[in-house]
């Protein structure tokens, strides 16, 4: 199967201290992913490379592709990383919404990649780019909100225009951080409803950072598990114990890590409807 | 409480201290080698305060009887103002962005901040000159002048206050593959607004109160009657001129607390 | 092409400032009765009027004597007329003051007292003000105001003045002009002041043109400055701006003050350090030649005259 | 794609974008209104530009035989503008926070505001003067006569960096329990840092570039040097000066640039 | 039992939209409360009045006291809300930390409410103090980031010096809004367990806030439930039944919002040492 992000050999120092070490990922056309790891392990790094918004070390540094095309390497930008962009949703830890901007226009903001340069740059939006930015601010249920300033909204709904962002922006893959972090149960299941959805529907890439173990389980197929900056797993969900959870976030053993624990202890009883990536080769 | 339980490394990384110190050494001579220079003497200050409070009364009351030529004045200078505030700001938003170190890499930020401080340092009496020589004396060399030297004062507040801001909504506009352009036009320009508009309007303000140089080509202008009232001694008249200028500053700062206030 | 409008250059001199008020119905006068719309352009300082001229951006100027020699050298102008006193006045001179109390009274006491005395000189480009006293004070008697006194600076003639009534500063340069307006808007400080040397008469301002005006601008201007102030309310105009008729001049006006120019000129090259002594002897001698010239023309004149 | 399900009032609130609409008319008829004042020609700047390069090549090329006085001059008026500024800052940062909205009230910021305007609006010929009275003539009246007038403009410009700040960290800090004076100087300070550090070397820098005050109370400095090289027409000596002035002040912009960077 | 929190009829409103109604609120000295509700119901505005941050309405904007004393009446704070706010911990949905200051630093402003005005003022911060914000960094597990700037940590480590600061502040009452919101699991367990420490063992009162109902479960013995601006429950926590967080977050009935569903749906089991907390009366 064609890969969707393909990455080689990715080092990432920051001043005298490494945070990614020769780092291997291969995620295939369609896949959800749940990319999880103690705090400070280094998942937003990698998704900020993922998409060229950082770039890795000047020696070594590794390269990465998506979409067949090379986003990074060896710490250079490609000449068309923003054209590749286009098609990488991004959902941001800290949203990244531009405050002083309305909820409407910072959803529009995801139509810039794909609009003629011009249009773009004078904020010339057409009927049919607002209609969609509308219905992705009704899709996250925000759609009263259209016109309020980006920053008096309550954090949960911030969450959530970063996500209606994206959806606007309809790209091949989408990098969410932590989209649910700061939502509600009932907020969080429709959103990662809405990512399935757009996997499962329109055949998206996604890669999804989690905390919530509970959720990685039950939305996504495949797991991979950062530990300091290194790969520590790579394969189907249901590898996901309670002994590998506090290993690897360096719980007590015995502590349990996961709310649905009768799941995460029995993989053998996962159906086998988790489809198997197939694991880098290095 | 127990003591600390795990043992890390936690010496305060010592080069940066040991550098803010020698900083502050170097500023602490430099102060004390410029009381040399600039003959500080604080005592002088109290033992004559006498004569500047009756200094000041010569300015009271203040003579009105010219009003209406001071307000005639004001308001030509005012408008001198405005046009050489706008052609600044036209100029001055590519260029400073494009002197700003975060937007744009060193080797094109570095000559345009060099250009925008020739051009704050070049006196705006040489440009003045160099205007009326082509389009003669009047308002409009002096709007020109006032135009190149606003330049560089804007082109630089505005780059630095662009290095100031937060770098998350630019990447949230950069991750939807807009261009360098619109990434600045959505991820930049919102969040300065406020201190931009703060710049321009202080700039038009300090154009308004001084516009020595529209003066010195033949323009009027309320700081020529000024420097005239001075000098021929009369500082009922200057008093009088002085507090229209007051008046004109503290409206504009009042509009522009309004503004601000419309973009923050 | 014909000419419709004349650019009027008007700058606040040594002797008179450039009130608008009182220039109003000058202005309009001229504009009557030579036809052509006159733009006046009042301006602080000389340089903008002087390049403008010189681009032929300004057609007439009043200048003080200084400035109008800048004129003619370099912007292609010529002394036309001499504005003349209302009182009788031939022009203004230069001085030096001292507070009313203070025991020095003339420039023997000055030059004797100098090392405990603050000196406060004029803007170096001033007439009355640095040229003027630098020239006869100074110069004539071989010192060096920078060096004799305890301590020397320079300002302009407003904040001298105020200086010597505070007593800020022992002796300062001025004019009688400044002291006078002085005098009228603060009659106090003025009474505090005393003046201890008083310059030769310098020549009261002149106006400009330049050379290459059109001669059919050129006749109706001359024919205007004969004219204006025949009768009574052009005279009362005029004396609203404290002159009387006008006084038909030549560049020779500024002969005398070429001959400071020159003079300090040459005291800067006789004390420059930096120039060779050959350099040195050669320039001395172009300068020394320009001077004879200069006073060879000026006693040519003073004989025409008398 | 489906036609939205929900019918919510989506109607842009057209008072603002009324009001904005109004702000721009205004802003129009204002320049149009300016044009005529400020007597704007560009057609002219076009036909003589030739003058302008007949002029401009005067000063070429540069006369450099009395650096050693320009340099002199200049390190005069660098210390002048240091104690000038530093006092400045002094005053200037409690005077900026009290002209802070956001941080007092109004009752407070705007007597303090209007205060600032008047320092920065009395030209600085007059504040010469009163301090030429009380201490004589020379540097230190210059140095005082610069204090104030920058005082203004920096307690306007730190106010407006202030109001500018993000509001949750100051929050994080009047949460502990905190002080208000511990608010500021805990939460607000270092947001503004940056900027303020820009501000106080701007000004830095323009006062030693013009300080012409400083040459209107006899105590020389650069400014005047070069007034007096042009009203002599020595343009050459001009253009060396001028040389001098842009090295000076990009090297004070080139210090400003590492210095925030320590600080952003 | 003394009251920690005491809210009486509190009212406001942004603008023209309300988003707080008339709510009464007591939480008792030493109790954990968890506050729930959809994003948007009000939770961080009525936190944020809890500690003086936010004022209430101007008419009947109701009361508000801690530990006895009165915060705000009718929109007005207390002359002494500083003194008070000592007593009372925040730890900020947006963590609210200063980015240019070390974390050390970060965490020592905690003690500013406990010092003398002069030292806090000019920071001179002492050994003993030092020493405790050292140790709510160790409790946190950021002691190795100590001298750090704040604004280059991840997400998850600003959250935990949110925490710390809150730590080394020493205060009877904490209010957290989202403590846990970006944290890994293991953390997340961390900073809850320390939260329910303090409340158990020095007996300080805690309210929370909490998206993840999982965890108010298994901390808190008592919960209170915002829906869209009113107060929509105030009792034992057994009473989050699925059926009750159903209609509290707006999903579709018979969904599942928790992971641990084995317990909520089946509060009869609940052991009778949940202290049932008297409820408010209005
Ligand atoms: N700009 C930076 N400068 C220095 N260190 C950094 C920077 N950005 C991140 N780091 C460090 O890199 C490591 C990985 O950070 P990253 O943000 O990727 O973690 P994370 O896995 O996303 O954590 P979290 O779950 O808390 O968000 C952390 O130790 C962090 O402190
Ligand atoms: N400054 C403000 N101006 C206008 N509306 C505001 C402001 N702050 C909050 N609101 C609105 O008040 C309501 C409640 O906000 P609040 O932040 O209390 O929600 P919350 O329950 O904390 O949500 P979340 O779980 O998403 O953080 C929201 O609709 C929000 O948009
Ligand atoms: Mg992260
Ligand atoms: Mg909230």
């Amino acid at each position: 199967m064609a890969s969707a992000i393909q990455v080689q050999n990715l080092s990432k120092t920051f001043g005298s201290k490494q945070v990614l070490f020769n780092m291997e990922l291969n995620v295939p056309k369609g896949a959800m992913v749940a990319l999880i790891g103690a705090s400070g392990s280094g998942k937003s790094t990698l998704l900020r490379h993922l998409s060229g918004l950082a770039s890795a070390d000047r020696t070594n540094g590794g390269t990465i592709h998506a979409l067949g095309q090379q986003i990074q390497g060896n710490g250079h930008l490609s000449r068309d990383v923003r054209r590749i962009r286009s098609d990488i949703g991004y959902i941001f830890q800290q949203f990244n919404l531009v405050g002083r901007l309305s909820v409407l226009q910072n959803v529009l903001l995801g139509c810039l990649g794909r609009m003629s340069r011009l249009r773009g740059t004078l904020g010339l939006f057409n009927a049919e780019e607002k209609e969609r930015a509308l219905h992705a601010l009704e899709r996250v249920g925000l759609l009263e909100h259209a016109y309020r300033r980006a920053s008096t909204l309550s954090g949960g709904q911030q969450q959530r225009v970063a996500i209606a962002r994206t959806l606007c922006q309809q790209a091949e893959i989408i990098l969410a951080d932590e989209p649910i972090a700061s939502l509600d149960p009932e907020s969080a299941r429709n959103v990662m409803d809405a990512l399935a959805d757009i996997n499962k529907k329109d055949g998206k890439t996604v890669i999804v950072t989690l905390h919530q173990v509970d959720y990685a389980v039950k939305y996504c197929k495949h797991a991979v598990a950062l530990k300091n900056g290194k790969k520590h797993f790579d394969g189907p969900i249901s590898g996901l114990t309670n002994h590998f959870l506090n290993d690897l976030y360096g719980a007590e053993l015995g502590t349990s890590l996961l709310f649905s624990d009768h799941q995460a202890d029995k993989e053998e009883r996962h159906e086998p409807m988790f489809r198997q990536v197939e694991r880098k080769v290095a | 409480m127990t003591t600390l339980t795990s043992q890390v490394n936690l010496q305060k990384p010592p080069r940066k201290s040991l550098l803010s110190l020698l900083g502050w050494g170097l500023f602490l001579v430099i102060l004390a080698w410029s009381w040399q220079g600039a003959e500080m003497n604080p005592a002088q200050l109290w033992k004559d305060a006498g004569n500047m409070a009756e200094f000041a009364a010569d300015f009271f009351p203040p003579d009105f009887t010219d009003w209406r030529l001071y307000l005639h004045e004001m308001i030509i200078t005012i408008q001198i103002a405005v046009w050489g505030t706008v052609l600044a700001v036209i100029a001055g938003i590519p260029l400073g962005i494009l002197s700003s170190a975060n937007i744009v890499p060193w080797w094109i930020n570095q000559p345009v901040r060099r250009l925008m401080d020739a051009l704050r340092s070049i006196n705006e009496m040489v440009f003045a000159m160099l205007f009326v020589v082509a389009v003669g004396l009047g308002p409009f060399a002096g709007t020109l002048a006032l135009f190149l030297g606003t330049t560089g004062v804007l082109a630089k507040l505005f780059a630095e206050a662009v290095e100031s801001i937060d770098p998350g909504p630019v990447e949230g506009v950069r991750a939807t593959g807009a261009s360098a352009l619109q990434e600045v036009i959505f991820g930049v320009i919102p969040q300065v607004m406020p201190l931009w508009i703060s710049y321009v309007l202080y700039r038009f303000e300090s154009n308004v109160r001084s516009a020595t140089v529209v003066g010195m080509v033949g323009a009027g202008g309320i700081g020529v009657l000024l420097w005239e009232a001075i000098r021929g001694f009369q500082f009922g008249q200057s008093a009088a001129i002085l507090l229209i200028i007051i008046v004109a500053v503290s409206v504009i700062d009042m509009i522009s607390q309004r503004l601000r206030r419309f973009f923050i | 092409q014909d000419k419709q409008e004349i650019n009027f250059g008007i700058i606040s001199t040594e002797s008179s400032q450039n009130l608008r008020q009182l220039w109003d119905p000058f202005l309009a006068d001229m504009s009557k009765k030579t036809g052509y719309e006159i733009k006046a352009f009042f301006a602080p300082d000389y340089a903008g009027i002087i390049q403008g001229m010189r681009f032929d951006k300004v057609d007439i100027a009043w200048y003080g004597n200084k400035s109008a020699m800048e004129a003619v050298d370099r912007a292609n102008g010529e002394v036309i007329y001499q504005t003349v006193d209302k009182d009788g006045k031939p022009g203004y001179w230069s001085l030096l003051i001292a507070h009313k109390d203070s025991p020095i009274n003339n420039v023997e006491d000055m030059i004797k007292n100098a090392k405990n005395l603050n000196f406060g000189n004029g803007d170096p480009n001033s007439t009355s003000g640095f040229l003027v006293p630098g020239y006869y004070v100074f110069a004539q008697n071989n010192l060096d105001p920078n060096k004799i006194f305890k301590r020397t600076v320079n300002a302009n003639h407003e904040i001298n003045a105020l200086s010597v009534a505070n007593k800020q500063v022992d002796v300062a340069t001025n004019n009688t002009e400044s002291l006078d307006r002085l005098k009228v808007s603060n009659p106090e400080k003025a009474a505090q002041i005393k003046e201890i040397w008083r310059s030769p008469l310098i020549a009261s301002d002149p106006i400009v043109w330049r050379k290459n005006l059109p001669e059919e601008v050129k006749t109706k201007v001359t024919e205007f400055f004969d004219t204006y102030g025949d009768k009574p309310e052009e005279l009362a105009v005029l004396n609203g701006l404290s002159w009387a008729k006008f006084k038909p001049s030549s560049n020779d006006q500024l002969l005398p003050i070429r001959q400071l120019e020159l003079f300090k000129q040459r005291n800067q090259v006789a004390a420059d350090g930096k120039l060779s002594e050959a350099d040195k002897q050669a320039q001395l001698k172009k300068l020394d030649e320009d001077l004879e010239k200069l006073a060879a023309s000026l006693k040519a004149l003073e004989a025409k005259q008398s």
